[in-house]
This record gives C-alpha cells, structure tokens and sequence, in this order.
C-alpha cells in the first residue's frame, strides 16, 4: 500500500498486469521508448521488450483494428490513444468491428481488448488535445466505457477492464492525472464495471457526475453544506457503460432532486441518457426538474478560453441551487 | 510497370507453364464447380425471395478457391462478403455459407481458423495484420491472409494494414482480387497507378501479380508468398487479376455501366473451362466426371438448403444473447421484454 | 405539381439544384454512370458532366474531407455515402473539420456542404447497412442533422440543406424511399432546419418521432384513436440538429405525456436528448414518465431478426398505452 | 532505392550546384532567420507560462521558408501545427501566428489563403485536394499544397489524399518534411519503405526527394512542381529529408529517445548556416548585414508580442458566437447564460 497520483496507479497497474499475465501487450504512439506522452508506460519497455510494448506508426485506426486482431489470436491488447481527439480515426473500427465481433460470431471470439485514452481539458494544449468525446462512444452496444475519478478507482477500473472478455474504453481525466495522491493497494483488486460509487451520501439532492468533475462537485457540496446545511450526495457514474441504473435511482429516490455535471457539451452528451435513465427509475419521486451542467454546445475552444468552457464550482452549485429553490 | 508482370502457369488455353500439384488441381477444379453451382443456387433462390442481398463470385473462381487450397487449416482467412468459395474451403460448412446468405449469421463456425465476413470495405486487413502479429508472438507457423478488392485498395485502412504490417513483418498476406470493378466504377477510377501490386512499393514490402483466373498460378503464387511469410521474410500484397462476370450482388445491374461486349471477351477466360481444358489435356478428367461432380454439386447444395430452411424461424433471444459475455441488466432487460413481446 | 416519391423528389431537386447553381457538385461512390444504389442520382451525370458528378474512389474519409477543401474553394459540394454504416470512416472528417472550420477561423470560412445518407432497415441488406447512426452526429457541435418522413419534405429539407452556410447530414430513412407518392411542389421551397413538424394534433399525448417511424406512429395513433378514442398528437422531429426545442416543449406542456420513438438503440439514442429536453421544457406538465420506444442495445441485427429490431405499430402502441395509463 | 535520389542544389558546405534567383535566396535566409528568432521566443515564453504547448521549427527553417516562397498568393497552403514559418510566408500576420501559440485563435487570417493549422494530423490532407479540385473547375491558375511530416505518412487520410489527387489530376502538392522523427518514432518505424517519396507509386502520381535543408533546392523542387501541376500535369508528393533540431513541442522531451550525438550531427548541417554561407560566398550576405537581420527579427517578434498581450482576456462570446453561421436559439441561451456568468 502506499500513496499514488493516478499516472503512478495506472503505470503500475500495467507493470504487475503485465507481469501477471503474459498474454498482455500495449500498443500506441510513443508509449514505449518515450514512456508515453504523460509517462503512465514509463520504463514498461525496457521491462517487457519491444514485443510486448509496441510503438506503433501513427495511425488510430490501425492501432485499434491490429489490437481486435490480436485479441482474436489470443493476445490481451491495451492501447493507448494518445489523447482522446485522436480517437476519431478508429471510431469505425470500434462501431463496426470491435464492439460487434462478440455477437457477430455468435458468442464465439470476442475483443478482449482495452482502449486508454486521455480526456478533457486542462493542460493549455492545442486544439482537440481537450475533446471529451465520450458521447460518441456511449451510443455503441457491445462496448464498454469507463471513467476513473480518482488513483485508487483508476486500477480497480483498469485491472477490470483487462479481464473484462468484452472491449472496454477507459477515459483517464487528464486534470486528475497529477492532481493528488491517495492510497492505492497493492493488491489486485476490481471496480466491476457497472458499478456507480457514491463518493459521499446526502439526503437533499444527488450529484450525478464522473471523472475531472468529481473534485469541483464535492467543491461545491462542502461550499453549500456549509452556506445553507444542504446534505449533498455524489454519485460518480465512473461506468457509464453499463451503466449502473439501480444506483443512481436510488439516489434520486432518496433525494428527489438531481444535477447532472459533465464537461463534454450539453447537447447528445452522455448527461442526456442519465437524465432519461434516473428520470424513467425515479419520475414520481422528483421534486424538481434535472438540471445539466455541462460544457456548451461549441467545439473545445482555444485555451484562452479554457476555464469558460468547462464547468467549475460555481456553476455547479448554482445549479444546485436551482433545484433546491424548486417546491 | 514491367516490374509487376503478371504471373501465369497455365495460358489462356490451359497449356501448362510449370509444375504444380495435378491432384490438388483436381480437388481446386471440383470447388470451383461447386462455387459456381452455389452461386447459382443462391441467385435462383434471391429471385424467389428465400435469400437477401447476395454477392455471387461468377468468374472469379479460380482466385478463390485456388488462393484457400494454398492456406493450412491453422491459417486466419480474414474475407468479405464475397468469399464464401475461399471460406468452404477453409472448413466453413456449406450450411453456415447459406445461414449467412440468408441473414441467419454472419458466417462464423467455431473451430474454423476464419472471421466472419467483413462488410465495411478494406477494415479487415487491420485484423489479419493483428492476427498475424498474434501468430508471430507465439511461434505458431502460420500466417493470416485478407481477401479484398480492386475498390478496398482506395480506403485508408487497406495503407494503414499495409504499412503495419510492413513495419512489423508479421506473416500475413493481401490477396487482393482486382476483378475490374467496384460495384459500378472500373479499376482506372479507383486509382491512378498501372497496378495494384505496386502499391507495395509504398510500404517496403513485396507485391506480386497473379493471372486470378488461372488457378493453379494463384496456388503458386499464393503458397510461395505463404511460405516466405512463414520465414519470416514479411507479408506479400497479391493482386490477382480477373473478372467479375456477374453482377455485383442481386441488387445490381451491370448493364448501366458495362458493355455485353467487355462481359463477353472476360468471360471467354471462364477459369473453369480454363482448368477444365488443363485438367482434361493432362488426362485427369474427363466429360463424364465432370458432368458427375456438377450433380454432385447440385445436390449437396441442395440438401444443405434443406436443412437449413428446415430450421424454421429465428429466435428472438439470439439477437441478445451474444452482445456481450455477461449480458448488463438493461439489455437482460429489453430481452425479457421482447422475448413476452414475442409470445404476444 | 406532381406526384413523387421520396426517391424521385430527391432526384428532382437535386437537378433543380444543379441547374439553378452552377457552384453545385455531387460526389460519391457509384452516384454518376450508376446513378446511385438507390438511383436519387439517376442520369444527374448525363445531365451535367462529370466534373460535377463525381464518380469518387471508395474511400469516406475522402469523399467528406474533399468535400470540405472543395466547400472552402467556393464549390458546394453534395456528398452521397452509400449507406449511413459506411460514414463512420468519415467521422473524424465530420468532428475534427466539417463542424469546426467556421469556429476555427472566426467565422471566416465555412463548411457549406451536405451529406446525404440513406439509413435504417427494411431491405434484408448484409449486416451494416440498416444502422441508425444519427446518435453519432448529433452529438458534434458545429453540425446539423436533418431526417425527412414525406417527400415534399425531403425536398423542402435538401434545399435548405444546400443552401445551409454550415454542414448539413441529410439522413434519408431507406423504407420510405419509394413507401407512397404525395403532392410535392415544383417550386424552390425550403423546410427551414430548426423546425418540426406536427404531423397530427392531438389533445392527449404527444409521440415525438422522426424518420421511417412517422408512418408507424400515425398508425398507431389511428389504431388508438379508433379502439380507445385517444387523441394523439405526432411530432416530426425533422431537424434534429437543431432541435426545436419549443414545439416539442408546447407540445408536451399541452398534453403532458410523451412517447419517444426512434429506430436507434436506446442507450445514447438521440430520443434521450429529445427526453431531456422534453423534460426541462414541460417537466411541472408532466402527467407521466416519457417512455422511449427503440430499437434494443444491440447491434443491428442479420436481417432475419430486422423484424424483431425495428419498432413497429404495436410496440408504439403499447407504449402510449402505458403513459396514458399513469394517473 | 536509386529511383529517388535526393535533389540538391548546394553542397553542405554552400556552394551552388544550379541556378536560382539570388535575390529570393536573400529573402529566404532573412525569413528563416526570422523564424529562428520567432521560435526562440516562443519557447521562452513558454518556459514563463506566457504561451501554451508549441512546436518549434528549429532545423527546418530551410523547408518551412523556401517551399513558401515558392508558392503564389493565389495558392492554397494547408498547413499543420508546426508551419508558422510557411504561414508568415504566405501572408498571415506574426500576429496572427503569436495568437495562435498562445491558444487565443486558430491561426487563420481573412484574406489570406491559408487553412487554419491542423492538429489532427493528415485529415487536412484531403481538404487540399478538394481545394485543388476547386481551383481546377473554376480554371484558377493556382494550387493547393499541403505541409505534413513523416508521421502523417502513416495514417489513413494522407493515402486517400494522394490516392483521389492521382485519379482527380488536380493541381495539389504534398509537402511532406521528413524531420527524421514524430515525436518519439524514428522514420524507419514508421513505415518499412526505405523513402517516403517513392509512396508516390502507390498513386501513380510523381515523386521528388529533396535535401531539405537546403533552401534553394527545396525552392526549386516546389516551384518546378508547382508549374507541372498549374500546367495540368497532376500531383507530386515532395519529401523534404530535414532534422528536427529542437523538441517536438514544449511538452517534449527528446533526450528521451534520442542521444546528442545524433542530434550535433544534424545540427552540424543547420540549413541557416549553409544558406548563410552560400550567400557570403555570392556577396550578397555580411556579418553585419546577418546581424542587422537578428535584430531587426527580434524586434519585430518583440513588438508584435508586445501588441498581442496588450489585446487582454478574450471574450467569452467569442467562444460561442462562430459556431454556426446562424446561432441556433439553444447556442444563444447557453452564451447569454455564459454572459450572465461572467458579469457575476
Ligand atoms: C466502407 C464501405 N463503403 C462502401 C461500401 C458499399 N460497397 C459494398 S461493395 C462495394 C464495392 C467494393 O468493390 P471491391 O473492393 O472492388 O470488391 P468487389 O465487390 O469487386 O469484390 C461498395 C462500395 C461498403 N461495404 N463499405
Ligand atoms: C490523429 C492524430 N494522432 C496523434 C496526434 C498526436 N501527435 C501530434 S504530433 C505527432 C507526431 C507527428 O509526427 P510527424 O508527422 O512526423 O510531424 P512532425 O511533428 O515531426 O512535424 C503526434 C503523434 C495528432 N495530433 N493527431
Ligand atoms: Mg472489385
Ligand atoms: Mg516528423
């Protein structure tokens, strides 16, 4: 056990994985001899060899559609995208093969296989290094889609993801990559994919939120706690896909308000199938309308305009005010 | 490009250019006799509404079968839509060719080293570069091959396959059936270069051109490049040029972009009467054995499509069952609710 | 003034286009000596040339991304992908370019172009040509989505399409290509994007749908009206991006109950934003929760399930059934 | 591969091997200076937090500013992030560029017939190509050309580029800076070809490689392309082989991947020494004159530096106010909500 930012639980994570089971490789641009651009392969090559940490030719397409290939042949792919905006290219892969060979093939081969991409804003970076592009990737059956809020969860995530016979994105928050350091096991543990967490419980209103957004919302319930005494739940999604539908009723159950808070924009985003999903669990016990707190509906700006685009403290708990001041 | 000239075993006559195995040509000839006869089949039974859109390999028998006979059973065959010879011959049951015909699978059967056929154009060559670097890593001599056309060359992952696997030299091949066409637009519109097999140059890797309707060529040239994949001496892109003699799929009329006359002089090269002529000169068949193997064609085929339509309807469930190995409760959910829907 | 069906008012308007805008070009794959797999370009290349019909390699990526180049040069170009699950190769185009070049340049350029896709079941096609993929595109700022259910507007939204300073996906539903014949105008008339439709009014319930969907929902509104006298309202959506978010909201402020009808999954689907947004605008109207009626979280079936996967009347039915029975 | 021998047009040691116009090469030089100074700069502002993450030219001065000069006005440069040099060149105000490294806009400038900068990289290959087609329908005598680097080569877009500008023949030029590296790749793992110009044949369609650190020979390759292009005589795809002397970006690190042994050889052949040289040995170049044109540099880069920190924040409408032609009433409620907020 010792203390971990999420980059060190990642790379970790990798290492005793790939020491645990030899079937696994890592795929992408820069990972190997360059560790990767924020250092989450760092050493792995020199460790593992130059079969099993492979720095590819640049091209996301190839790198996913080879990675089916060899999940298909037996091997245990992770690749790394290098920031999610460069997903893009290998959206057909994952729509039409990927996410489909399972049920193509009658439950005979499946893709197991793992995508880790880096997400959202945060580090002043050009254009599309900040896309949170997680929409695209929610709507595909057969697929799974994951979201870390914090170094521990980000290997219990990870390692589930790994043995987990179905493909799996892993959305790793880039703002959270440095941000601080907690308590990270040893051990081999799971966070089973569909499973939501509740990052801290409340009676008056839930929080419905994942990834960079966790911190600001737990900002904002300890703002109002102490303003108004209002009891804040947070719920982290952190699988969006399954998503664990049973958890986040409840929640809204109990509390009869909701704010959905993410940074990808409003419109189409992910918050819209969780205010479908809570709304269908938990319709009559509502006391007031879901409110979306999101990015706007206009491509990831320039970073000067960066601190506008993604939701901060005060917007969530504006938004929180609005349906506590409701009935 | 004299550099890509295209390689022949037999002419156009069937005389014999070199040596090859004469019962094994055989075996390729029978194939391709029940290709044909499939396809046959399976266009009769689209006009009758009992199979969907359907895409026949009228003319292109030789590059399929022949290409597969050079594969071993270990071998990944990566193919598309329209390569139901290749994949029989690899071991997919005639039932499952027509299961996928008939929008009943996707043409998979467990313990056969293929895929099931790949829609989306040029996709697949990515799986078998990956296929092929799997093989690699774990010292199974064999290779993975991709089928494709003329058209899948045009796509961006036919150069990203290319180029990985170039870099990796992993044990895979292209085979690439430049049939003259994509749906409607000639080989001259798909692309600006003389050949398809000197797009290897593009990627450092070796490109050979094949005649695709001489059968025994596209065996030899397909098991050289086999056996130098297996070496490790790096993957081959293969085009093998022949002629798709029939129309795209069912929902295809050739008529509105091809003259009679282009389709008359191609399927003058019929490869079937081509290896008929070979196989007869070399004293291995005759007319009356071949006239055997074409009811013997006949009739599998037929009972195949027997048992197959004999298997009633789908269920409702296997359109859930295999989204993923443990079904999350939403889709258990639709599930259950389809399945009362069903008994409604 | 003569009667058309979808196939053939598209082909007469693109004509009309072509003649009335010399800066319009078309490309695609088997558009030109083809016509086109569903014929909408039928002759188009006799008419005007080949450099303004364009047969094009096969290659998505391309025939969007030099759509852009072409649109940014003064051309206006008209796209055809052959089917709707062959535009995901050209989806980093779409997200990374086409919607973003007039934010990019501070409005200096623009993606004046459309794309038009026949989507949706109902011609027992090979896997991967009967995806809904709209749930990908309305997600992407910069982007608009349209989806006609009538000829005349297939024509009223084409024109507005191409004559769109920003990109348009014109998605054309397969199964109404050639379904029936109305009256369509001969005039230049447009559907202004941004606008839905009431197909029906109705007191009771609104069924806010779009696509191949509208016949099923008008015949399960005649059913319903018949056996129960329930009084329906249908929606076309029609202009998914943007969305008209107030006659969606009128509508369902005035009957307070709402079905949702779409042939895409649901997870993720487009009907979770219609939901969402439904909801914010009429949520202290609403006598019951929306019900969502779509195609199932699974990849698209071989066509011998199609029928199983595509909504018909008595799943839209049953579904109105169940919001009128609330309260 | 003896097919694609590397122009060059002077010696590493600066002495001319043909003619050029002498006068440009003046121009050219100061320019690349300019750049020199331009990405200096930039990289000390970085260092004090003053502009974001940014990719230096440092070593490819030669290629970024004479393949520019090479070009008309009324030619389209559709650039990627490391092409500022061939920006200014072509007309975009250092304003402009100072904006974009520090995240205020996309690079672009009315008026000016250049694409914003391209991040992803190689998709903007293709709008270059439909940029030629439109230049070609509407008998423009111009071109279009595209800057990439030897990473681009591999990705899926920069094959469909070549591939639809060989089958269209429209005036369009890949300019692709072979700098030795994409960020951590060395070429040779790039691709498995031993040049990048020979992917030329792929397309049918001429390739060029030239020494690009000498700027004149990459003035000549560019122009004489150019006017085969103009000329209706298609596309080129031109490998300029340079060194990338100084980091990726500011995020980068290269003593990561490479040693400084590598890196002193290539910097020995530093394109604005053996420009400087050629243009001493021609009499056209003083050390006084050199200095006058570093200072001159930096204080034109001071001053516009100066006049871009002066503009103050950016407004928050500015983000919402392009999206679309036309705003859509949901855009304009979120930025007036956005308005609202900042006013808080
Ligand atoms: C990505 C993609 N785009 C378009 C199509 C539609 N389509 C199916 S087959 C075909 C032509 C393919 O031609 P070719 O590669 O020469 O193979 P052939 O059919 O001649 O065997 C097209 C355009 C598709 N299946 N996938
Ligand atoms: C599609 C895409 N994938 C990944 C990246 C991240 N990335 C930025 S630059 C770069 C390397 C590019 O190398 P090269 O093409 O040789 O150009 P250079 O930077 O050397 O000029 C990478 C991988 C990107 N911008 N776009
Ligand atoms: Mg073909
Ligand atoms: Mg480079």
């Amino acid at each position: 056990m010792s203390e971990k930012n999420m980059v060190e639980a990642l790379h970790d994570t990798l290492s005793q994985m790939m020491q645990h089971d030899p079937r696994l490789v890592l795929l992408g641009e820069d990972i190997g001899v360059n560790g990767g651009v924020f250092r989450v392969t760092d050493q792995l090559l020199t460790q593992f060899g130059s079969d099993r940490v492979i720095d590819t030719p640049l091209a996301e397409s190839a790198i996913v559609g080879t990675a089916l290939g060899m999940a298909i042949g037996g091997l245990r792919p992770v690749c790394e995208i290098q920031f999610l905006g460069f997903l893009y290219p290998a959206l057909d892969q994952l729509i039409s093969h990927v996410s489909r060979i399972r049920a193509r093939s009658a439950g005979a081969l499946g893709a197991a296989l793992v995508i880790r991409a880096p997400f959202g804003g945060g580090i002043r970076a050009p254009e599309q290094h900040a896309d949170s592009a997680e929409g695209y990737l929610t709507t595909i059956p057969g697929l799974k889609v994951a979201i870390p809020s914090s170094p521990a969860d980000a290997k219990g995530l990870l390692i589930a993801a790994i043995e987990d016979e179905d493909p799996v994105v892993l959305l790793e928050p880039i703002r959270l990559y440095r941000l601080g350091r907690e308590e990270v096991p040893d051990t081999l543990y799971r966070v089973p994919l569909g499973t939501a967490r509740i990052v801290q419980p409340g009676r008056d209103v839930s929080v419905i939120t994942y990834g960079a957004m966790v911190p600001l919302a737990r900002a904002a319930a300890t703002q109002l706690q102490q303003r108004y005494g209002w009891d804040v739940e947070i719920v982290d999604v952190r699988s969006l896909s399954p998503l664990d539908e049973e958890t986040l009723g409840q929640s809204v159950r109990k509390t009869g308000r909701a704010v959905i808070v993410h940074e990808a924009p409003l419109t189409g985003g992910f918050g819209a199938e969780i205010l479908a999903t809570v709304t269908e669990q938990a319709f009559w016990w509502l006391k007031a309308p879901i409110v979306r707190v999101t990015g706007p509906d206009v491509p990831f700006p320039p970073y000067a305009w960066e601190d506008w685009y993604v939701p901060n403290v005060s917007r969530i708990a504006h938004a929180i005010g609005q349906v506590m001041a409701e009935e | 490009m004299n550099q890509y000239p295209v390689v022949r075993v037999m002419d156009v006559e069937g005389t014999l250019a070199f040596s090859s195995s004469l019962e094994t040509a055989l075996h390729i000839y029978q194939d391709m006799i029940l290709l044909r006869a499939f396809d046959e089949k399976t266009l009769t039974l689209q006009r009758q509404g009992r199979v969907g859109t359907f895409a026949p390999s009228l003319g292109q028998e030789a590059a399929e079968i022949a290409s597969a006979y050079a594969l071993d059973r270990q071998d990944w065959m990566v193919p598309s839509y329209r390569d139901h010879g290749a994949l029989y011959v690899h071991g997919l049951p005639l039932d499952h060719v027509i299961l996928f015909a008939m929008g009943r699978s996707g043409s998979y059967a467990a313990g056969v080293r293929a895929l099931p056929s790949s829609i989306p154009i040029a996709t697949h060559l990515l799986h078998a570069v990956g296929l092929a670097y799997a093989l690699k890593q774990q010292a199974e001599p064999a290779i993975a091959m991709a089928y494709f056309g003329d058209g899948a060359t045009s796509e961006g992952d036919f150069h990203e396959a290319l180029n990985f696997a170039g870099v990796w030299q992993v044990p895979v091949l292209f085979f690439c059936q430049n049939n003259g066409w994509a749906i409607s637009t000639p080989v001259h519109r798909q692309t600006h270069s003389e050949t398809l097999a000197q797009k290897a140059e593009a990627y450092g890797i070796a490109g050979v051109r094949v005649d695709g309707n001489d059968a025994l060529a596209v065996y030899e040239v397909v098991r050289q490049a086999r056996e130098k994949a297996i070496q490790g001496h790096g993957p081959t892109l293969i085009e093998a040029v022949t002629y798709r003699a029939g129309p795209h799929t069912t929902a295809d009329d050739p008529t509105r972009y091809r003259t009679s006359n282009e389709v008359n002089i191609h399927t003058a090269q019929d490869p079937i009467r081509r290896l008929g002529e070979f196989l007869i000169q070399q004293g291995l068949l005759t007319k009356t054995l071949k006239e055997q193997m074409m009811r013997d064609s006949k009739e599998r085929i037929n009972e195949a499509v027997g048992r197959v339509e004999a298997q009633g309807a789908v269920m409702v469930g296997d359109m859930f069952r295999h989204v993923y190995q443990t079904l999350p409760t939403r889709i258990q959910r639709q599930w259950h609710e389809w399945e009362d829907r069903s008994h409604e």
